[in-house]
Order: structure tokens, then C-alpha cells, then sequence
């Protein structure tokens, strides 16, 4: 593989992992602070990418979508975790899955039933939608570097509030015991809604920032929710660190399968075997490493409660 | 070299992240033998019950059980072979009735443990046992009520019936009297003395009085070592014992 | 003996209920009315597969996002083996529930060493490892699955391809298997999953070896959802990749919530009233989905131990 | 328990309920996936059919249209539990309206053997194209080679030397592949089997520029074919080897899913929306007019189906109990097809022409399809030979 298609296809992981990292990020923080299991985070993801479709279309400035976006989806995220999750956090994980799983199911429908079953356009600004030049012969969508840059910078920020503030330790507090935080004197109630409004609003960015790469369509929520899951479940529930690392891995891994395993096979294998067992292991990889590291490690990389 | 008989505890050691829990820990307990541990908050008593129960693998160290050595085997094999422990914080089945959870340690010793045909309900083999250790522990009235009914006290009591039910010979007992007033501790110590001579027990237990009323010999351990071993009179006249630890608790 | 535990057989309502289910094609086919004995075979398919799914999660408390995963390996056994020229029941479907049995023992040995919220998303894992093997593979049919070019066979002279007849071998399975059901939690097998479910440190400290009783119900709950699988095969006579799919765990997992997690008939009840709900409301409307969803979250908001809960609720 | 009872009397009360046949109106069962990413094509397919229906008033041929509508999820076995209701409840004389072949196929064994006439407006596999052909299946779209192997022609004739295919690993991305290499004569560059449903293309784009081909065929269905599209013009390689599809993944519904990037992308199909023939004016004008947008080729194929079931009811004389001779008549139909020239192989394949076309930025600004040329006229597909069927 030459040098340049080696960093380009780096690049490509690096993108993919911290896309799944703006989402993992939220998912990781509910999970570890309200031990609440959440499938429909996919769906704000959804919404975040059909409000920033409506407002660019509407204004025609992606910034003013992305803007809308995030706080449409935040107030949309917090107005759910009042109503309807709740009362779900001292329920079973059980109860929370079939909750969430129904909200799955009303917002596709509402969705489809407000904006149509077709896909919708989102299209990035013109001046980012071709590729720069980054090295003699390395060529690179400018669009994917801004996304790597959101991505960069949001888990920068992330880093700091939750490291370094004090609302940061309250969540760290929360997320490895949630009664000594509230022994603290921690608002819960409000720490809980923020924080459900936080990761919704971070669902919105990468639905946004997504949007004009995937097709914004009823249940684009749930193949990347999947993913999102693999993530902080690889890095270990709660944790923030083990996210980032849980997507960075994932990003990569799935990057390095895609390419490396058919072609791996073609030299081992007959045309046959190959064109069917390459694609087939590339599709896997993702869950054979979730499966690898929960069976040496069953908490996770970096597990947040002792 | 044949171990003597009884619970021989060597070198044992622990460590949490950077923190020694124990360091190079040892003690005898012989069968039939009432051996309160002893030591401040911290020193790594319940590390050493979660070590010899087999709750947790030690880093170092050796656990032998009547001349066997138990160190590598999972806690259910341990509980087979004689060796079971109670909990400090009442462990039970609160959906389950008081019976049935005696029951279920009668069961786990029955060769149909796993038996996937004849119900539970009817088997006189699972109930009889149960209910003569009820009656031992004084829950005899109070069978047919769920677990998760009782009050504190009871439930500490339950809590131990558990873990005499096992059959086992070696009892580790993890602070019994936890939490309970003059009356219940009263029972609790009662009950405790029944048990001399016929099973041997490691108790931890910060209750001081109780500790001298029933041990035949005690261990003190601080900073994760056994600093001394003996009867009760030796412990107390012990001077290390007494700068360490005694002298601060019976302030 | 006062035992909130044991599971008793009232005997009135049980034989009504058996001998309304024996009835009702007759009945059915007295109105000239097949289509609901066929829809009637698949409520008591699924009953069964959700049955085998409360055994692990009301039961067991294992909660297993990848239940679906076994319906497929029987349902896939069975289609390979319709293919591959054997087509006697007698060896189709225990060869079903076998390849469930034998895929929950290897998936089980592994996610079992995981509690709580990891054990969920394990199982949901290897799931999909399970489907993308299916789909990828052209030697099952890839995406479109393989068609069965008849149901397996009964012998004495009975056509598996008659509704009724089709109708009433499910049903003997389903009733076989569910009293066969009632027996294992009522043994101490079934004692010691419960115990597990509420208390496993407890469990382990009194000398059960949990981990090998929690994987024996793995194994029992795969290799009925395997068996399911094997009937639901013969059922569509097709298999495909969908029955696999993460969603089918999840609406697995729904029917046993929404009839009751830990309820005897919980499973049967749920896969009824969602199966059937689907059939209503899918005359109607093609947004089915809105309607199961607030059906959904109204059960879980404000009757949270499922409709046999809710029955016991309303009849107090 | 009593309310299982319940449950089983409200079965029996629903089962009284439906009505026996009436033989002054057609029954049609329409099953398509309705809900899910798969929908947009459900949904055209509809609209295009019942646009038939209500041009004519709510009837078909002349007789009053009973058309059940039912959503397959695109899972075979809800498809499966639909067909029961159609065959076994319903009693409909005529099925219609499957969108994928994963639906399809496993479920057909079922239609055809309740002896029910099945109308594909979309999917046509091979499997009943050849030795397994059915007298009671028909095709009214394409067989699923068609268009690509129409774009290997279109390929060879602009002198394309080195292209790169890639398509999801299912049968159907195969078949499709195939059906390109059937007619296209240059060097393979590569040939990439992509995850069904795979989200993020960068890794394939990236290999793909690296071999350096003269051109990309590229069969993505849905929303993985919008994907890829923006993806790939993001990255700029449109510049150094031009897209080229089967018509699914250049219709009307994926330019407006995709904007801008479509533009320059050639595919072929069966029909565009600027043919210009009088049929294919009122169909593009009336569907506007009804739904407010351009159709895409799945709803003329659905449109098609309703006018084939009508022109069949209309030369039967309504006499559609004669299941022998409405099959006849099906066969035989005419109809004014928007596409302009079709008729019915042997194997009830389509016999008709194929259109290149290029999407365009139009003089109003609006991004859409246009013709630039024919490239087959009155295609047969290769399997008819092989069909027994007279």
C-alpha cells in the first residue's frame, strides 16, 4: 500500500472514530451517571440531522443549521429525559430498553410522517465540498478534515469539563457513585437533565456534521446507535476517556478491515472464498473486538465504577 | 508434610491499585475452634474473609483447608469441601420465603442440586434440614414469610442460618453483629456459642465484648499483618496489641 | 406450603385454554376462515420463543439482546436440511433445537463471564456476528435467504402442508414444551436460576456453581428458540437473514416485557397481543409502528410488570 | 386465562366479519415496504398505482378497485404473514407491489402456489426468468440485469477501458454486477463487495483513486447509493473517473436527497420523466398534480402495474373469475405505457427499449434527469430462451 493511500486511509478511520465519539460521548455520560440504558439516542442523532436539513434549506447557512440543530435537539433531549425517562431511572435496565425502544419506533414514524418517507437533502457548504491537497499526491475531502476538527475540538472540550470544572466532577462523582454525589449536595435532578441535554446536543452535532456525508432518512439512527454502543461498551461504561478510545479503535479497526481483509484474502484465498469471506469478516471485526475485550477485560478498557 | 487439620492461612497477600490490603497475613484456625480476628477499620479483615472464601484471588500466599490446599478454587468448591462464610451486610432472597432460602442451602449440598423434574415443593429431603436449622436459629415461627419481610435482626440471623446450613465445618462469619441492639446482639451471642465444638469459625467482629465472652483465641491483625495470635488473656496483657489497637477502641 | 415460587396449574382455565386452542381451527374452518389458523400457528410460535426468552430474562435475569440469534441457527438447521434431503420433523426440528442449544452453549460460555448492561450488549455482539456470517454467505441464500420447497414431514400419512395439520403439530410441540417448561422451574434447577437472578454472590456462597447453572439455562432457552426457529422454518417455508436481525431480539424481548418477565404465561401473552395487535392495526394503517410504540411506553410507564401483572392488578 | 378466551371469540367475531367475493369488483393486495429506510420506494410504487385508480374513479378496467394496502417492513416474514391474509382471508385476485427481492423471492412460492397472478412493478430475478418462468408472474419493470448490462454497452461504446464496480455483497449487488460484466468488454480496474448497509465509504473511495480507473459502476440501492454519491464528490474523484449507475440509484428521489453532487452522474433505465410521448405527459403531469413531485421509475412501474391489471380487466370484459383468461389477457394487454413500447416476452419479461440518462442542472436551475440517448431498442433479457412457457 503506497504511503499516501496508508494516510488517507488513517485519516478516513480517524474521522469515522470521532464522529462515533461525538456520539458515544453522550451515550457514555447518561449510561454512567443515570445508569439508564438509552437506545433512542440514535433518534436524537435523527432529529439533530432532519432540523439542521430543515434550517439549511430554510436559511440556506449550514452554521445557522448546525446552531439550530444543537439547540433544537438539546431542548427536544431535555423535554424527553422530563417527561418520559424520569421516571425510568430507578426502573430495570429492562424497562429501559423497551421504553427507549418504543420512543424509536414514535419518532420514526413521526418523523416520516412530518417530513415524508423519502431522504432529505443536507449538503455541505460549497466552498468545503472538494478536496485539498495535503501532501504531494495525499488529497483529502475538506469537509472531512472540518469534521475532524469538530470532532477534535469536541473532545477537547469535553476533556476540560469534565476534567477540569467543577460540573465535570460532579459527573465524575455521579457516574462512579451516584449517592455519595448527591451525599456532595449535587443537584441530581438538574445535573441529570443538563446532562441528558448535553448529550443530545453533541447527538446534534454529529447529525449535522454527518448529514451531508449519509443520507438523512427515517432509522439513520439506529445502524449508528449500534455502533455507538460497541464503543462505550468496549471502553467501559461512564467513561469519557474509554469512549474516545473505545471510538477511536472502532473507527480505525473498521477502516483497516474494510480494505485490508478482502485484499488479505484475495492473496490467501481463491477469487470465490475471497469475494465472499472478506467482506463477510470485515463486517465482524467490529463485534469480534467487542467480544475479545469483554471477555478479558468484562468491564470494559476503562471501567468508571469500581 | 501433612497440614494439621483445620483452616491454615499463609503469607497471604493483597493489593488494591497502589494500597497493600494484606501483607503477608497468617493464622490457624482449628476444628471446632471459636477464632475471633480482630483489628481497627482498614486493617483488611473482610480482604481476608474475601480471600479465604475464594471471593477474590490473593497475589500471594496459601489457603488450606484440612490438609488441602483451596487456593485456586472458585468459591462454590470451597463451600463443597466444608468451608462457607456469611456476609456483613445481610445477603439473602428477599422474593424467596424464609424457608426456601434455607432450603436452597440444603440444596446446594443435595445430589439433585440441579435436578430438572421433580419440584422443590414437597421434597421433605430439602425442607426437614431447613427447618431444624430454623428452629436452631429461632426463625422456627417465622418460615412461611418472605425473606425480604423480616426485620434487621432476623435477617442477620437468617444470614447465618444460610451459611450453617451449607453443613460446612469451617464457618467465616463476617461481623454477625452488625448493626444490631443489646437484645439481638444478646441472641446473636447465644446462638454463636451453640455452634462451639460443633463447627469451627473465624469471626470478625468489632463488638469487644462479645468477642472475649466467646473466642477460644484470637488474632489481631493491623496493617494487613496478624501482629498477634493467642487466648484471650494473652491478647489483652499483649502490649503490642494494646498500643496498636486496644487502646484506642476501649477508650 | 406457601410458596409465592412454585407455578400451579389451576386444572379449569388450563383445560379451557387447551381445549379452545384445540377447537378453534375447527372452528376456523367451519367459518371458512383459514387464513387465522395459520395466523394462529405463528402466535403459538412465537409464544414459545418467547416463553424460552422469559426463562432467561424473567427467570434467569439474563437479560439477552441476541435471542433472535437462536431462532435463526434452528430455523437455518431446519431450511439446510430440508435442502440437503432430509425432511422427517423427527430429525428436522430436534436438529433445530440442537443447533440453538449447541450456538447458546459457545455464546454463553463467553457472555457469561459479563454482568448487568455488558452482558446485554454482549449477546447483542455476538448476534450480529451471527448475522453478518448469515447474510455473507452465499451458501445460505445470502440476503435472500433459502425457500424450503416443502415442510418437513410427520409420517403416518399426515400433510404437513394442511393448515390444521400444520396447526395442531405446533401445537402439540408448544404444549409439550411448556409443560415441560412449568416442570424445570419448579425443580431445583429452575429454584437455582431464580435464586441466581436475585441474589448470585449469595448463591455462589452457599455452594452453587452459578456460572454452570446460569449457562445450562442459556443452553435450555437457545435450544427451545432454536426449536421455535425450526417450526417458524417450516411455518413461512423460507428462512433469511431478518429473522436474525437485531430488531427481531428486540421485539423478542418486547413481547415478553409487554405479556410480563417472570410470569409463567407472560411470553404466551405477549406474543399474542403483539402479534395479533400488528394484525390489527396493520388493516388499518401502515404506521403500525406509532401505535406499538405509545402501546409500548404506556405499558412500561404505568403497568411495569406486563399485562399478566396488570391482570392481576385489575383482578385484586 | 379467560381473556385468552376473549381474545379467541374476538378472532372468530373478525372472521365472520369479512365478507365473502363479490363479483363486480377486483381484488387487489398490495404489499410493498411502506415503513423503514426502504420506504421512499414503497411509497412511489404506490402512488404511481394508485394514480391509475383514481384517474378512473376508484376502479380498474372498469371494475370497482378493492385494493388492500399492507406494509412487508421488507422482512420476508411479515411479507409472508401478508400473503396468508391476501391468499387465504382476502381471497384477492391479483397481488402487486414488492419493492426487494429478499422479499420476494422467499415469499413467491407461497403467491404462486395459491394459484394468485403476482405483478412485479419492481424486482425481477432471474430465478423466474428462466426454467422456473410461471404463468402466473409477471414482470411489468425490468429484469434485475437490464440496466446494468445496459450500461456495459454504454460503457463499451465510449470507449471505456478500465472501470472499477462496486455493489453491496447480497445477490442482488452480484446479479447486478453480472449482468454488467454480461455486456461490457474492458479491463475489471477492481471489484469491491461493500457491508448491506454500510454507512461511511472514505476506506473504498480511497482504494478505488488509488487503482486509477477510467470510470466508477457503482450499484448502491437506497440510501447507501446516496452515501456513496456524496461521499465520493466530496473527495473530488468525480473529476477523475465519472460515476455511472443503474437507474435506482440516479432517480428524481435520490437527487433530492442529494443535491448538487448528482449532477454529472449517468445512468440508464426503462423510462425517464422527459420521454416525450402523450402517455408519458399525462403520467408526469398527473402525478404532480397529485403528489406535489417529480416521479421517479418507480412509480411509472407502479403506475404500469395498475394499467396492466386495467387493460387486462377491460379486454376480459370484467370476467376476471376466468383465471386462465385474465392470465391471457395479461399477457397480451396493451396499454399506453409511459416508457412508449412494451410488451411481454415469453417469460413475462419485459420486451423494450433502454435510455441513457445523464442528471443535469436544467435551464430553471432545478437538478434533474435528462435523456441523451437510447441505447437498446426492444431488449429482451438473456434468460426468456431458457423459459418452457409458451
Amino acid at each position: 500500500m503506497p504511503l499516501t493511500l496508508l494516510a488517507e486511509q488513517a485519516l478516513n478511520g480517524l474521522q469515522l472514530g470521532l464522529m462515533l465519539f461525538l456520539l458515544a460521548a453522550g451515550l457514555t455520560l447518561v449510561f454512567g451517571i443515570m445508569d439508564m440504558i438509552n437506545l433512542a439516542h440514535g433518534t436524537l442523532y435523527m432529529i439533530g440531522a432532519y432540523l439542521a436539513a430543515t434550517v439549511a434549506e430554510a436559511s440556506g447557512s449550514f452554521v445557522a443549521a448546525i446552531a439550530a440543530a444543537v439547540v433544537g435537539t438539546a431542548v427536544i433531549g431535555m423535554a424527553l429525559e422530563l417527561t418520559v425517562l424520569r421516571p425510568l431511572y430507578r426502573r430495570s435496565h429492562l424497562h429501559q430498553v423497551l421504553a427507549t425502544f418504543a420512543l424509536i419506533l414514535i419518532a420514526n414514524e413521526l418523523v416520516r410522517i412530518i417530513w415524508g418517507a423519502q431522504p432529505i437533502a443536507l449538503n455541505m457548504p460549497a466552498a468545503l465540498s472538494g478536496p485539498v491537497e495535503l501532501a504531494p499526491g495525499l488529497r483529502y475531502p475538506a469537509y472531512r478534515l472540518v469534521v475532524i476538527g469538530v470532532g477534535l475540538a469536541a473532545a477537547l472540550l469535553l476533556y476540560v469539563v469534565v476534567v477540569h470544572t467543577r460540573v465535570g466532577m460532579w459527573l465524575r462523582a455521579g457516574a462512579s457513585d451516584r449517592e455519595m454525589a448527591s451525599a456532595m449536595g449535587v443537584n441530581t435532578a438538574w445535573l441529570f437533565t443538563a446532562a441528558f441535554g448535553a448529550g443530545a446536543a453533541l447527538c446534534a452535532v454529529a447529525g449535522a456534521l454527518l448529514g451531508p456525508l449519509l443520507a438523512v432518512q427515517v432509522g439513520m439512527g439506529e445502524n449508528i446507535l449500534i455502533l455507538a454502543f460497541v464503543v462505550i461498551v468496549i471502553g467501559g461504561i461512564g467513561s469519557v476517556r474509554g469512549a474516545l478510545v473505545g471510538a477511536l479503535l472502532v473507527g480505525i479497526l473498521d477502516t483497516v478491515g474494510r480494505t485490508a481483509l478482502p485484499a488479505l484474502f484475495r492473496a490467501l484465498a481463491s477469487p470465490e472464498v475471497a469475494s465472499e469471506a472478506g467482506p463477510a469478516l470485515a463486517s465482524m471485526l467490529i463485534y469480534v473486538l467487542m467480544a475479545g475485550v469483554l471477555c478479558f477485560r468484562p468491564r470494559g478498557l476503562f471501567p468508571a465504577r469500581g | 508434610m501433612t497440614a494439621p487439620p483445620g483452616l491454615q492461612v499463609d503469607g497471604l497477600r493483597k493489593r488494591f491499585g497502589g494500597v497493600s490490603a494484606l501483607d503477608d497475613a497468617s493464622l490457624a484456625v482449628k476444628p471446632g475452634e471459636l477464632h475471633a480476628l480482630i483489628g481497627p477499620n482498614g486493617a483488611g479483615k473482610t480482604t481476608l474473609i474475601q480471600l479465604v472464601s475464594g471471593a477474590e484471588r490473593a497475589d500471594a500466599g496459601r489457603i488450606v483447608l484440612d490438609g488441602a490446599v483451596i487456593d485456586g478454587l472458585p468459591m462454590h468448591r470451597r463451600v463443597a469441601l466444608g468451608l462457607a462464610r456469611s456476609f456483613q451486610i445481610s445477603s439473602v432472597f428477599p422474593a424467596f420465603t424464609v424457608l426456601e432460602n434455607v432450603a436452597l442451602a440444603i440444596q446446594a449440598r443435595s445430589r439433585a442440586r440441579c435436578a430438572v423434574w421433580r419440584p422443590v415443593a414437597g421434597q421433605a429431603a430439602l425442607f426437614e434440614p431447613a427447618r431444624r436449622v430454623l428452629d436452631v436459629v429461632g426463625l422456627g415461627a417465622r418460615s412461611d414469610i418472605a425473606a425480604g419481610a423480616l426485620s434487621h435482626g432476623e435477617r442477620r440471623r437468617l444470614e447465618i442460618g444460610l451459611t450453617v446450613a451449607t453443613g460446612a465445618r469451617l464457618l467465616l462469619l463476617d461481623e454477625p453483629l452488625a448493626g444490631l441492639g443489646p437484645d439481638e446482639s444478646a441472641r446473636v451471642v447465644a446462638l454463636l456459642r451453640t455452634f462451639k465444638g460443633q463447627a469451627g469459625i473465624l469471626l470478625v467482629e468489632h463488638d469487644m465484648d462479645a468477642v472475649f465472652q466467646l473466642a477460644d483465641r484470637i488474632s489481631v491483625l493491623v496493617h494487613g499483618r496478624v501482629i498477634a495470635s493467642g487466648v484471650p488473656q494473652a491478647i489483652r496483657a499483649h502490649p503490642e496489641v494494646r498500643r496498636a489497637y486496644l487502646g484506642e477502641s476501649t477508650a | 406450603m406457601a410458596s409465592t415460587l412454585h407455578i400451579g396449574l389451576r386444572p379449569l382455565p388450563t383445560l379451557v385454554l387447551v381445549a379452545s386452542l384445540v377447537l378453534l381451527p375447527v372452528v376456523l374452518t367451519a367459518v371458512d376462515q383459514p387464513f387465522y389458523i395459520v395466523l394462529a400457528s405463528r402466535v403459538l410460535i412465537y409464544a414459545l420463543i418467547a416463553s424460552s426468552l422469559n426463562l432467561l430474562i424473567g427467570y434467569g435475569g439474563m437479560v439477552s439482546l441476541g435471542h433472535a440469534c437462536f431462532v435463526g441457527a434452528g430455523a437455518y438447521t431446519t431450511a439446510v436440511l430440508v435442502h440437503a434431503g432430509i425432511g422427517s420433523a423427527w430429525l428436522a426440528w430436534p436438529a433445530a433445537a440442537l443447533a440453538g442449544a449447541v450456538l447458546a452453549a459457545m455464546i454463553g460460555a463467553v457472555s457469561l463471564r459479563t454482568r448487568g448492561v455488558y452482558f446485554i450488549m454482549i449477546t447483542l455482539a455476538f448476534a450480529q456476528m451471527a448475522y453478518y456470517v448469515v447474510v455473507s454467505l452465499r451458501a445460505l441464500g445470502g440476503d435472500d435467504g433459502l425457500v424450503l420447497p416443502r415442510r418437513t414431514g410427520y409420517g403416518f400419512g399426515l400433510d404437513p402442508h394442511a393448515d390444521m395439520t400444520f396447526y395442531y403439530a405446533v401445537l402439540g410441540v408448544v404444549v409439550l414444551l411448556m409443560a415441560g417448561l412449568r416442570r424445570l422451574l419448579n425443580a431445583p434447577l429452575g429454584r437455582a436460576l431464580q435464586a441466581i437472578r436475585d441474589n448470585d454472590v449469595r448463591m455462589e456462597a452457599i455452594g452453587f456453581p452459578v456460572f454452570r447453572i446460569q449457562l445450562a439455562g442459556f443452553v435450555i432457552a437457545g435450544a427451545t428458540a432454536g426449536l421455535g426457529g425450526g417450526l417458524l422454518a417450516d411455518l413461512n417455508q423460507q428462512v433469511s437473514p431478518s429473522l436474525l436481525h437485531w430488531t427481531q431480539s428486540g421485539t423478542l424481548m418486547v413481547m415478553v416485557i409487554l405479556g410480563g418477565a417472570g410470569r409463567f404465561l407472560g411470553g404466551v401473552l405477549g406474543a399474542a397481543v403483539l402479534l395479533l395487535a400488528q394484525e390489527l392495526f396493520s388493516d388499518v394503517t401502515t404506521h403500525t409502528a406509532l401505535g406499538i410504540g405509545l402501546v409500548l411506553l404506556a405499558v412500561v410507564l404505568f403497568a411495569p410488570a406486563g399485562l399478566a401483572g396488570l391482570w392481576r392488578q385489575v383482578a385484586r | 386465562m379467560t381473556k385468552k378466551a376473549s381474545l379467541l371469540a374476538g378472532i372468530a367475531l373478525l372472521a365472520l366479519a369479512s365478507t365473502a367475493d363479490a363479483a363486480d369488483k377486483i381484488k387487489v393486495g398490495f404489499m410493498s415496504t411502506l415503513s423503514g429506510p426502504g420506504a421512499a420506494l414503497g411509497v412511489d410504487i404506490r402512488d404511481g398505482f394508485e394514480l391509475v385508480a383514481k384517474g378512473e374513479g376508484g376502479k380498474l378496467g372498469g371494475l370497482t378497485a378493492d385494493i388492500s394496502i399492507a406494509d412487508d417492513q421488507q422482512s420476508p416474514d411479515t411479507g409472508r404473514q401478508v400473503v396468508e391474509r391476501f391468499t387465504k382471508r382476502d381471497r384477492v385476485d391479483v397481488i402487486t407491489g414488492m419493492v426487494f427481492s429478499n422479499v420476494l423471492l422467499p415469499v413467491m412460492p407461497a403467491i404462486l402456489a395459491s394459484g394468485t397472478v403476482y405483478i412485479s412493478p419492481n424486482t425481477g430475478p432471474e430465478d423466474y426468468a428462466a426454467e422456473k418462468c410461471d404463468p402466473n408472474f409477471f414482470v411489468v419493470s425490468w429484469q434485475n440485469e437490464d440496466t446494468a448490462s445496459a450500461m456495459g454497452q454504454v460503457m463499451n461504446d465510449r470507449s471505456l477501458k478500465n472501470v472499477y464496480l462496486i455493489a453491496p455483497n447480497y445477490p442482488g449487488g452480484r446479479e447486478t454486477l453480472n449482468g454488467f460484466k454480461r455486456t461490457y468488454k474492458g479491463a475489471i480496474a477492481g471489484e469491491v463487495y461493500t457491508r448491506l448497509g454500510q454507512l461511511d465509504y472514505a476506506a473504498e473511495i480511497a482504494t478505488l483513486r488509488a487503482a486509477r480507473p477510467d470510470a466508477v459502476f457503482f450499484f448502491l440501492p437506497g440510501g447507501m447509493g446516496t452515501n456513496f454519491i456524496k461521499q465520493y464528490v466530496s473527495a473530488g474523484a468525480q473529476q477523475d473517473a465519472r460515476l455511472y449507475t443503474p437507474g435506482y440509484s440516479a432517480d428524481e428521489d435520490t437527487i433530492k436527497s442529494v443535491g448538487e453532487p448528482m449532477v454529472g452522474i449517468l445512468n440508464t433505465a426503462q423510462w425517464a420523466h422527459d420521454l416525450d410521448n402523450p402517455a408519458n405527459r399525462k403520467f408526469v403531469a398527473d402525478f404532480q398534480k397529485a403528489y406535489g413531485r417529480l416521479p421517479t421509475m418507480y412509480a411509472q412501474q407502479g403506475y404500469d402495474a395498475a394499467q396492466l391489471i386495467a387493460a387486462a380487466v377491460r379486454d376480459t370484459g370484467g370476467r376476471i373469475e376466468d383465471k386462465a383468461a385474465f392470465r391471457q389477457a395479461l399477457h397480451a394487454a396493451r396499454f399506453d405505457s409511459p416508457r412508449g413500447r412494451f410488451r411481454f416476452n415469453t417469460n413475462n419479461y419485459p420486451i423494450q427499449d433502454y435510455y441513457l440518462r445523464e442528471v443535469v442542472k436544467d435551464g430553471a436551475g432545478r437538478i434533474t434527469n435528462k435523456t441523451i440517448g437510447k441505447v437498446y431498442t426492444d431488449y429482451a433479457d438473456p434468460f426468456a430462451a431458457r423459459c418452457k412457457m409458451k
